[in-house]
């Protein structure tokens, strides 16, 4: 592949990330809006989730971002086996970022904390749209989470027969999008209480 | 690899430090003051910006400026009507 | 000159104490872009025919460049966006006329729903789609929505202000000549969104006087007195001074009141009725978050009549 | 002339390879871009049927030609379609796919593949959107403001998701733009000789890439609502319904300059082109249109001043909507130094940018003019407001798009239509055009509000007038189909360059061979190198 191929995917990749953090800013807006009308309340539903699920799955993600990092290095140094077990990794760990979600959810439904609903709070004007932007947001963020498992399983399937790191070093950059995301939607949802 | 590594750990150095601070009570801002450091620490090393062509780079900017420009532009408006 | 324009443009009468002075900005306003869009054309117009291509005839004109420098281009921008800036002055300051009520005028309560508009008096007269003021005397409109957005348009007086759900937006003028002027729902609202008018009727003082008398009912503050005691706001509010569970009534309204951030903000209609809406969106320093809200629970003219009773206890 | 005419049995991309299979799975930028001119003309001519009726519904005061829940679905479906599925895509994708790689001496875009994909999505967003009106369609005028939007009972669902997919369609092509025009340049083409309309659809990529999901988001989110109720909008729940303004102008302001950009590009090649002449301000153009690209994106408030919004706000709009003008400004100037001193082909082409100058200066004046806090006030919803953007949409875009249509048809179809009729139908365009719509300005003024399917009696007079000129306008159009159409099939052969132009895109044989280029391309002059151009002598395809 030619050198100006590579520069062509690589903008194309970044375009497509700026692309797509311009639709969660959409969301950002949201949230910053609300929460300067209805600070409270805030404050108070924010203090419905669950601070150690969201701690631990900061920690899984910030994991799978390094060994992401670390399966692209590998790749680049052509120990391809190495790398389709970091990236293997950065998989698993995916999953465990969803299975806490979904774990969480589950625990905010069964309190009656469901998109426009805000259990307990219901009381309290501005909680719902708190909830209902929690789960939009870990909702769309849960959608690229899935998104990124599959780009990085493609890649790491491509390593087998092909011996470029582009692939996968493309895919990289989109998973550690993936968790800058999250790195603001953990203090917009678990640390404002 | 080194510099893999060291950002790891300043990454889980400063997520542990926020989540200090905020059951210690501090203000919002300092959250997300430490995320706002993280996503670049991130952006730098991992999505590998420290080498990029410009081309990338001005990208990246641009983005966070367009982003900032939408909630600041909301923002203003909720707070000052 | 205003006449001619007047007349030219097809605008409607200018019967408010604003609609002299934006007319003359429009006038000027629309005058230069008539202007530059003829000169344009007349600029290629000519060079369509001084230059067009001759074949082969020696007639040609001999090709001549005009090369646009970045210096002239400098020239070119900055003064076309001087006279751009210029608009913007003359029509931000009007704007902010527009914007800021002066004080004492006349204030009415307006409801707007699909597709009708209602409003109240602060003595209690309560009307639906013909609004009656007093010519020569500012009105100050205070608006709400029961529904979707709408939005209260007088051409004759030139304002327009969209009238929102669980907000209230503001509105003044001054009438000028007495008639009946249109009012115009002019955010699109659904099916009946073309038929949502109504009228400003502009009468002399005496006749407004006299039409106002004649519809004695129970004042708002009156209204709103029974309101606040039937809603059980006097369980935590008084209307002596003192504090009680929350903030006393009396001398409320138009006092500064600090807020819990640290900020204050007068107490003027927006924030009365905020409150009653929301009241954590604001909190009162010194007091807890307490109140319950009451958006859905008092009507838009109960929450207007309980504003006119904090405003009688001053 | 001595323009070498290719041979008839060239191979052209129209003929190789043969068989609609090869049509429908080509990767050929070509295709691609004539696949994308006829789907978005189709658009044009649902849209304008749609005008049409409207017009005819605004003949009287209370017509009983529709009730008033149909009116409102007609104008929304009107705008909807106009914008989204017509203009949007229709210069950026129909002329920007078939020109831009011709323009940058490549041999087709960066991801062919995904060029192929846009347009399919665009296909499938756009089916879900007309489909919708088999559900009854959607009454909520093409903003979607809430509260209306989620609560009223039309399929706003189906809708925002016809369009969601076609705004992904349309980020998909303004990313393989921006990676085309980057790295497939060829070596000798550099950012200073970069042909203006290849400028043009660069500053259009951008506000693609970063201000359609935006749209995608907010038109999402008012889906939901619509469906699970939400209250994201609803102050019942505490929401505020001026957060969705915020976000879906954040979009559309943008958008009206996806809409004019590449309409502007069109116009700053045919004017060289047909003057003969060296644009006078080529950096100025180019630095216009970065700024109306980024610049463009802070003024997004100045749809709101009534709506609610801050004092502030409102004057820092609009202070930049008049910042943002300016870049507009130095375009016109720059096009009318380059139409003196020239040598000027009188033809349809030049006739269009005459339209196109006088209607976009008006109307862009008369965005100024909104763009005047205190004048808006007025102005805002109504009829004025309607003038001021067909004028910019219809007598801006829609001509420049017609121009572009008469300029380049020789280049994709290798054949020369009738002159005479052209001019014809460019007269009654433009009559028409200016019958349809300076009543609308003088309707605003005079206080008839927009989105009125009934109206008081004094406004009829000029109601009549303008749907008079707006079914001559339509049989503009109808006509410049038909010959067009004619010439097409039966035209005479056009040769390689018919306007003697020295646009790179011309320097291939016209229609192009299926790679673009016969013989391997040297760019040694630029596009606009008129100076010594007193005889001219046409400069197809120096082969090295
Ligand atoms: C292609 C589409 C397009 C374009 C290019 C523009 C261009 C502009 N628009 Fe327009 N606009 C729309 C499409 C467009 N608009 C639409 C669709 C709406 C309505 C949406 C809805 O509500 O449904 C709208 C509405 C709209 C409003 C809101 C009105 C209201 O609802 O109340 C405003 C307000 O500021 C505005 C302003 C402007 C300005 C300042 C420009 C400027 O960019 C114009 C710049 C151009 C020029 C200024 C001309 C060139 C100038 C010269 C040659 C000047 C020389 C002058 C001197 C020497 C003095 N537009
Ligand atoms: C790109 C945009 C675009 C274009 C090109 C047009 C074109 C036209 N528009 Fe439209 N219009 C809008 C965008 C556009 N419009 C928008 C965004 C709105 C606001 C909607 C809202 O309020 O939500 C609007 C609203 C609008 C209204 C206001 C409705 C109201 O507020 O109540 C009116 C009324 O006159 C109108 C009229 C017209 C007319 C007469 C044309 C004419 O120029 C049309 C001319 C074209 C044709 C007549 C088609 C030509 C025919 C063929 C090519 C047929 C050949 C066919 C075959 C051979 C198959 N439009
Ligand atoms: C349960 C007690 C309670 C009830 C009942 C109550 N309020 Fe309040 N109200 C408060 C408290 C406490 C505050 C101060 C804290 C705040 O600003 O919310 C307050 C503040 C206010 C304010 C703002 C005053 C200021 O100084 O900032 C207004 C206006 C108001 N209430 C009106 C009403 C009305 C009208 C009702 C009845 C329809 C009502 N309240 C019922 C407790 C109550
Ligand atoms: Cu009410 Cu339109
Ligand atoms: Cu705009």
């Amino acid at each position: 592949m030619t050198p100006q191929r590579r520069h062509a995917f690589r903008v194309a990749v970044w375009l497509a990330i700026a692309s797509e953090a311009l639709l969660f800013s959409g969301l950002f807006m949201l949230y910053a809006s609300y929460r300067s009308e209805h600070s409270t309340a805030f404050h108070l539903a924010a203090a419905e989730d669950v601070s150690w699920i969201g701690g631990t799955n900061t920690m899984i993600l910030l994991t799978s971002s390094f060994a992401m990092a670390v399966a692209i290095h590998f790749a680049r140094l052509g120990r391809r086996g190495v790398a389709r077990g970091w990236a293997a990794g950065v998989i698993v760990l995916g999953c465990a970022f969803l299975a806490f979600k979904g774990y969480e959810w589950s625990l905010h439904l069964r309190d009656g904390i469901a998109p426009g609903a805000a259990g307990d709070l219901e009381g309290v004007r501005g909680a719902s749209l708190f909830f209902t932007l929690y789960y939009l947001m870990t909702g769309l963020h849960a959608l690229h989470v899935i998104a990124g498992m599959l780009f990085v399983a493609w890649a790491r399937h491509r390593t087998r027969r092909d011996d470029d790191p582009l692939a996968i070093e493309l895919v990289g950059v989109y998973w550690h999008f993936v968790d800058v995301v999250w790195v603001f939607l953990w203090p917009l949802f678990y640390l404002v209480t | 690899m080194r510099n893999l590594i060291v950002t790891f750990v300043a990454l889980v150095v400063l997520a542990t430090a926020s989540w200090l601070l905020s059951s210690a009570g501090a203000p919002a801002w300092t959250s997300l003051l430490i995320a706002a450091a993280k996503a670049l620490a991130i952006g730098w090393v991992f999505m590998e910006l420290s080498e990029a062509h410009v081309v990338p780079r001005t990208i990246a900017v641009v983005a966070v400026l367009f982003i900032a420009l939408l909630i600041g532009g909301t923002l203003v408006d909720v707070q000052l009507r | 000159m205003n006449e001619l324009f007047h007349d030219l443009l097809d605008l409607p009468p200018q019967a408010s104490s604003m609609a002299r002075s934006i007319d003359t900005l429009h006038y000027v306003v629309i005058g230069t872009a008539f202007l530059v869009a003829l000169a344009s054309f007349a600029w290629i117009a000519v060079a369509m025919v001084r230059f067009r291509d001759r074949g082969t005839s020696a007639a040609q004109p001999a090709r001549r460049r005009i090369r646009i420098t970045p210096r002239r281009e400098l020239a070119l921008a900055g003064g076309t966006l001087a006279v751009f800036v210029a608009f913007w002055v003359v029509g931000f300051a009007q704007y902010r006329a527009l914007r800021s009520p002066p004080d004492g005028a006349m204030r009415i309560y307006v409801v707007a729903k699909q597709w009708m508009w209602a409003a109240v008096y602060p003595d209690g007269t309560s009307v639906e789609d013909d609004i009656r003021v007093p010519v020569g005397e500012p009105v100050h409109l205070l608006m709400t929505s029961r529904d979707v957005i709408h939005s209260f348009y007088v051409a004759a007086f030139r304002v327009k202000q969209d009238v929102l759900p669980g907000r209230t937006t503001e509105l003044w003028f001054t009438a000028t000549i007495p008639g009946t002027y249109d009012i115009l729902c002019a955010e699109y609202c659904g099916a009946g969104h073309s038929r949502m008018r109504g009228h400003v009727i502009a009468m002399s003082r005496d006749d407004f006087a006299r039409w106002l008398a004649g519809h004695s009912a129970p004042s708002l503050a009156a209204t709103g007195e029974r309101v606040a005691a039937e809603r059980g706001c006097l369980r935590c509010h008084t209307v002596d001074g003192t504090p009680h569970l929350g903030p006393t009534w009396r001398g409320l309204y138009g006092s500064t009141v600090p807020l819990s951030t640290g900020d204050s903000v007068v107490a003027d209609e927006t924030y009365l009725t905020e409150s009653m809406m929301d009241p954590s969106a604001k909190l009162r320093a010194g007091f807890p978050s307490l109140m319950p809200s009451y958006q859905g629970l008092l009507t838009a003219p109960e929450a207007a009549s309980i504003v006119e009773y904090i405003r009688s206890l001053r | 002339m001595t323009a070498r005419t290719s041979e008839p049995t060239a191979e052209t991309f129209w003929t190789s390879p043969r068989g609609v299979r090869s049509w429908l799975l080509t990767h050929d930028h070509k295709r691609i871009g004539v696949m994308y001119f006829f789907s978005t003309a189709l658009m044009l001519a649902i849209g304008g049927a749609f005008a049409l009726v409207l017009r005819a519904v605004l003949v009287s005061p209370d017509s009983s030609l529709v009730d008033a829940s149909t009116y409102n679905k007609l104008f929304t479906h009107h705008g909807i379609i106009m914008v989204f599925l017509f203009m949007v895509p229709a210069i950026p994708s129909a002329f920007g796919n078939f020109l831009v790689p011709l323009m940058i001496g490549a041999r087709d875009v960066a991801f062919p593949r995904l060029n192929l994909a846009s347009y399919y999505v665009y296909c499938v967003g756009a089916i879900v959107t007309i489909c919708a009106l088999l559900f009854g369609g959607v009454d909520t005028g093409w903003t979607f403001y809430a509260p209306y939007s989620t609560t009223t009972s039309t399929a706003v669902t189906m809708v925002a998701c016809g369009i969601f997919i076609v705004g992904v369609s349309s980020i998909m092509t303004g990313l393989n733009f921006l990676v085309t025009i980057h790295t497939l340049r060829a070596e000798s083409i550099t950012w200073r000789r970069l042909p203006l309309f290849v400028w043009a659809i660069y500053g259009t990529a951008i506000i693609q890439v970063l201000a359609t999901p935006v749209l995608g988001l907010s038109l999402a989110v008012v889906g939901i609502d619509h469906v699970w109720h939400l209250g994201l909008f609803d102050p019942q729940a505490g929401g505020d319904p001026v957060l969705f303004q915020h976000l879906f102008w954040f979009y559309s302001h943008p958008a009206v300059y996806i809409m004019v950009l590449p309409a502007m590009g069109a116009i700053s090649e045919i004017v060289p082109a047909a003057a003969h002449n060296r644009p006078s301000s080529y950096t100025g153009i180019v630095i216009a249109t970065a700024g109306i690209a980024l610049v463009g994106f802070l003024t997004w408030g100045h749809h709101m001043f009534v709506a609610g919004m801050s004092t502030f706000d409102a004057g820092l709009f609009g202070a930049l909507s008049m910042f943002v003008a300016v870049f507009s400004a130095i375009k016109v100037f720059a096009w009318l130094g380059t139409m003196w001193g020239g040598r000027i082909t009188i033809a349809a082409p030049i006739l269009y940018v005459l339209s196109f100058v006088f209607l976009f200066v008006f109307g862009g004046m008369s965005g100024v003019a909104v763009a005047t806090t205190s004048l808006d006030v007025h102005w805002h919803d109504t009829y004025f407001v309607v003038a001021h953007f067909h004028f910019i949409m219809v007598g801006g875009t829609l001509t420049a798009f017609l121009a572009a249509i008469h300029f380049w048809f020789p280049k994709i179809t290798g054949r020369m239509y009738s002159e005479a009729w052209a001019r014809l139908a460019w007269a009654a365009v433009t009559g028409g055009f200016i019958l349809t719509f300076t009543p609308q300005f003088l309707l605003g003024n005079a206080g008839m509000p927009r989105r009125y399917f009934s109206y008081p009696a004094r406004f009829q007079a000029l109601h009549v007038m303008s749907t008079v000129g707006a079914f001559i306008l339509g049989a503009g159009m109808m006509l410049a189909v038909g010959y067009l159409v004619v010439a097409w099939i039966a035209g005479r052969r056009a040769g390689d360059n018919p306007w003697q132009s020295r646009g790179f895109e011309w320097r291939s044989p016209s229609p192009p061979p299926p790679d673009n280029y016969v013989a391997p391309m040297r760019w040694d002059t630029d596009a606009y190198a008129y100076d010594d151009d007193d005889a001219p002598t046409a400069t197809t395809g120096t082969a090295a």
